[in-house]
């Protein structure tokens, strides 16, 4: 059982322009992932892109490993010319994951940050009041299984071409304003843009909500050897009790962090 | 120093360990300081029992939080940093890191920096009064704030105090690690060798930087970063020959080695040891592989003993052609 | 220097001329010596009235034999070449050479090295009064034989004189190409700048060597080459900032430039003009393609100058923090 | 009609273990390449490897490309690594070619030398005594056409696995000795390992004979641009007539040349 493991492709779909959906079966045992973890994934056997790159687990079941990627630079690209049956090397599962929903949970996701999410929602079905924002229908990928998994789904995209035409995080803020639901029990979780988060995080500042978010950082190691992937977090001075911020590293400590802890510049 | 080939087919596994100031290594391959962390993150995928030495992340006397992000980038073949040299402070090394280290065969080598010649003269005492740490290594790729922060490894007169006043300080192996950055690093080796260093390291990170087009500003928050990774592998290999010309006292070679061959290449060119840097980040079980390479090659060669190798490149004599 | 954004869609191609001490280019990419011939080679390729300039292979008074094979080697994302400044001589030069390249409107620089201050200054003087080249480009990373071989442009001094000897000979734009193998490239760039250059290029290339693990001996002939590619882009990005920070002359970037976006990086970082080089191997119509990335950069930036980006890094304030 | 052109990779076809023949279909108007010409072609799209590789032109026809490679390091195990429908790069037809052999010739191939001088045998049918010599039987590739194009062969490999055992420059000797021909108007032509060539010329020599070879030289250009590929060549000096060696670039003076220039270290 090994954290460190060679995988076959087999499958490397495109869902649109840019996302993907990777389906990697591990060549040996490998530990079960919990959703919020990622993976580092080797985009090539050249030297050139040579740094493996973070993936969160999107899916783990029957032996195989599913991660939905987009394309963004040279190493997204370099993996999407990857075909049946190439290998690659992995390293996984890594970081910390989502503390347990208790009862129903708010999950927010933008774009891309989708992957990260639905494992959450597959784990705990139909807990999820899930808001959901992308730039136009074509980039709100695995609609259909969020829709499936979650007890209410709130769509915006910024084209209004599906859902409502705006920022997911004005329709989540209408929603807790709304009187419908008691919401003080609701955690939340999301993954998205910085943009988002920042805004979700003065949401939940605002309403005393704790929300856990998954962050990212450019990454070298993965492992927490090389502390290029920090993050400011506040944290208790155990000598004097003080607050005071340190560097956390996103691969180790998180990628997943209580947002109140955040520092934000 | 010739090359040796034992006629027979060879029956015994060849020997590997070396001798560096003393400490005894079972063979060449080491970590390189800052991406190994503490030893203990890549203690899951590596047996620290069978690396040579292990050379932890730079410490200083004072806890530093490091530079704020991004701190690495991607360039071809290699990688900028900018850590910063985040680390816990020698103190808390030594009360949280050391003891997981001791459980190990293999010899620790401290990483230290300071950013003023007392600094340096204080860590390198207190972490020579601790128990399992075996040699120092002295990162002098720093600025001096006491000398309108000029790097100490790029000025002569500032290099020479800085090592000597540590080299009064420590009764460890003292491994003095050279910065890249500099017009003559053969001087600047015998400069180190001179001031009593008992090995000299290198190569250090090159200063680089990655510009981000569309936002017009460096993609590193702090401007430039230490270029590291396969791009520079010429460049070292270059400088530990340079090196392995002007000194007597044992080299560490690092600079981009990912395999087994690129390992070589330091070893012939004169390093008695090499560092294991950026490729722990692409293969965890990068060092592992390469001892194992280095073994094989040595059988496959016919060699018994890897000090056949140290040293041996065969050169003409040189000319003084244009480049 | 803010970035100025035009409101509307922009109709007209942007402006991509910039001057380089008095010499008027139509764009700022120009070739690298040694990497394009004597413009020939490559003109059944590259449309050579489209270049902004074209810098020849390096040239000496009397004609060089260069370095013994191989002379080349590919390393990771770079090459290392001693060639050993092989080369016509500048009298054939003039005869055999100039003439074809006279044809074009593109301005040609004439990149010229010697092994003693004399050999520089009569060589400047020679191209100095040939007609049909409009900058000289001198190559001072060469060693001089009347100083113990220490390369010129490693020793502030020698460099000094030298530059000064040779700007006293020529009226010619002169522009001091500078090595990287140095410690502060800064104050390097002030000395040229000081000692009379017009303009500043870099980088020259790194010196390196590769080792054959099965011979025990450097793949070069030479032992060490140069390493030039994108290896090397990101300490050249680096060192033409320090440059920039540094002198007022303009500069010419390169090292490593493969694409419009790595062009855009030196010119952002405060280059006035980039030079390809090992690209021009890889891809024979690279420089073209570079021009035109540029070209399309600026317009979809919305800017109609490419003067409105040289030198538009957008920095805080520098710390001393340690790398 | 350009020198640098696209071409789509239709065949990459192993022939044993190293050896492989590539076929390549330009995407546009191409100039005819002669036999004893090179492309220079792109291993990859990444920076590693970096620099093009030369091959000598194997076959054109029918507005295809054929190359004969083999297997030696980074460049053409990328090569090898190519799959159908891959794009690539190409410089060429470069170099000098094989000058018109006056009827009969003699032509010496020394392993994947044979990609070299088949095109030649094959534009001057039968009437080539061909010599070609190999590390063992699985080696000796293309043995079939090369047959069929020549009006004698004889065949030597290493380990005496086809043919005779022992080195074909021996058996190329015992040729000349014998009386059986008048060789003394045959011209040779060779492609093959340098030790091989050097043997030629000391032959060549000692007989009187004119011999061509084919040679290689590290390349990074390929059109005569870098002076990387240089090889001593002996020159008479134009204005006092006296000998000199020059340095010679092989991609652009050669590669072929009379060994009788060529100055041996
Ligand atoms: C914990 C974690 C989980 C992630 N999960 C997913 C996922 O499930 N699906 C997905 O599509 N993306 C995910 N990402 C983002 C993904 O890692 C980046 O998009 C990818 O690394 C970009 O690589 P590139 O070479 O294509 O882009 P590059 O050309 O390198 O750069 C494009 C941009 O990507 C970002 N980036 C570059 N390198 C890194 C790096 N080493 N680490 C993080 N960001 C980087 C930078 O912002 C950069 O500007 C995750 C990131 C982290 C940290
Ligand atoms: C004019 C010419 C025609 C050739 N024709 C053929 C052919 O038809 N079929 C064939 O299999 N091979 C041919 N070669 C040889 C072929 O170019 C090399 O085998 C190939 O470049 C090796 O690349 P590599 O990256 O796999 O090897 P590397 O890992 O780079 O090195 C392996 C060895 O290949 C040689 N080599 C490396 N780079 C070059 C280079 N740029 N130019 C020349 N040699 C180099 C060196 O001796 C080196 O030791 C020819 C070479 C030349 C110069
Ligand atoms: C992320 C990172 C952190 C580093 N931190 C240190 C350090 O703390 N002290 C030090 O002396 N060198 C440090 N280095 C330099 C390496 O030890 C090594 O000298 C350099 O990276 C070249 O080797 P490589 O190419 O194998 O990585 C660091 C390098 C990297 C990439
Ligand atoms: C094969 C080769 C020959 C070169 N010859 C010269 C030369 O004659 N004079 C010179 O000043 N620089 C010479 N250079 C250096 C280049 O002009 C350039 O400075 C360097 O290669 C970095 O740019 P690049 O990475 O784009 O190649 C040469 C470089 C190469 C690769
Ligand atoms: S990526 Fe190296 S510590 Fe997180
Ligand atoms: S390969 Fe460049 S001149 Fe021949």
């Amino acid at each position: 059982m090994h954290r460190y493991f060679k995988a076959k492709i087999t499958g490397n779909t495109p869902l649109n322009e840019q996302f993907r959906l990777l389906t990697l079966i591990p060549l040996s045992e490998i530990e079960i992932p919990s959703p919020g973890q990622f993976y580092m994934l080797q985009a090539s056997s050249a030297l050139v892109p040579l740094l493996k790159r973070p993936f969160s687990i999107f899916e783990h079941q029957a032996g195989t490993l599913k991660f939905l990627y987009r394309i963004r630079g040279k190493g997204t690209s370099c993996l999407a010319g990857l075909g049946m049956d190439d290998t690659i090397n992995v390293i996984g599962p890594l970081g910390n994951s989502y503390p347990e929903p208790q009862e129903d949970f708010i999950a927010v996701a933008g774009g891309i940050g989708i992957a990260s999410l639905l494992p959450l929602l597959s784990r705990f079905k139909k807990k999820a009041y899930l808001f959901y924002g992308a730039r136009n229908s074509d980039e709100l990928v695995m609609l259909n299984e969020a829709k499936s998994l979650s007890k209410e789904v709130a769509i915006t995209t910024d084209d209004g071409s599906e859902g409502q035409k705006g920022l997911i995080t004005d329709v989540l803020r209408d929603f807790l304003n709304s009187s419908r639901i008691t919401y003080h029990a609701l955690q939340i979780y999301a993954c998205g843009p910085m943009p988002m988060i920042k805004e979700l995080s003065s949401i939940c500042m605002n309403k005393g909500l704790r929300c856990y978010a998954s962050f990212e950082e450019h990454m070298a190691c993965g492992v927490g050897a090389c502390h290029g992937c920090v993050i400011k977090v506040r944290r208790q001075n155990t000598e004097d009790r003080t607050q005071k911020w340190i560097y956390e590293r996103v691969c180790k400590e998180g990628p997943v962090f209580d947002v109140r802890e955040i520092v934000w510049e | 120093m010739g090359i040796k080939r034992t006629e027979d087919k060879i029956q015994k596994t060849p020997n590997l360990s070396v001798n560096i100031a003393g400490l005894k290594l079972k063979n060449p391959v080491m970590t390189a300081s800052g991406t190994f962390g503490y030893g203990e993150e890549y203690s899951e995928f590596v047996d620290l029992n069978k690396l040579g030495a292990i050379v932890v992340k730079g410490l200083s006397l004072i806890p530093k939080d490091g530079n704020p992000t991004p701190r690495v980038v991607e360039t071809p073949a290699g990688m900028l940093n900018a850590i910063g040299l985040q680390n816990v402070g020698i103190k808390a090394f030594i009360k949280g890191k050391l003891p997981f280290l001791r459980q190990f065969q293999t010899p620790v080598i401290a990483n230290f920096f300071g950013d003023s010649i007392d600094e340096y003269v204080r860590a390198a005492g207190e972490l020579s009064s601790a128990d399992g740490i075996h040699a120092l290594e002295m990162n002098i790729s720093c600025p001096n704030k006491q000398a309108g922060w000029i790097v100490f490894g790029t000025d002569p007169k500032i290099m020479e105090q800085v090592i000597a006043a540590v080299r009064r300080t420590t009764a460890l192996p003292l491994i003095v690690k050279l910065s890249p950055n500099v017009t003559d690093i053969g001087f600047m080796s015998k400069v180190a060798e001179n001031s009593g260093a008992d090995a000299i390291s290198l190569i250090n990170t090159i200063t680089g930087m990655v510009v981000n087009i569309k936002e017009r500003k460096p993609v590193l928050a702090n401007i430039t970063g230490g270029l590291s990774g396969p791009a520079i592998r010429p460049v070292a290999v270059r400088m530990v020959w340079e090196v392995y010309k002007s000194v007597r006292i044992p080299i560490i070679g690092m600079g981009g080695i990912m395999t087994a061959n690129d390992a070589l290449e330091f070893l012939i060119a004169g390093a008695r040891a090499v560092a294991v840097g950026t490729a722990n980040f692409v293969n965890p079980t990068a060092t592992i592989e390469i001892i194992q390479g280095i073994e094989r090659f040595l059988a496959e060669d016919g060699l018994s003993d890897i000090n056949e190798i140290i040293g041996s490149l065969i050169t003409g004599d040189l000319n003084h052609d244009m480049p």
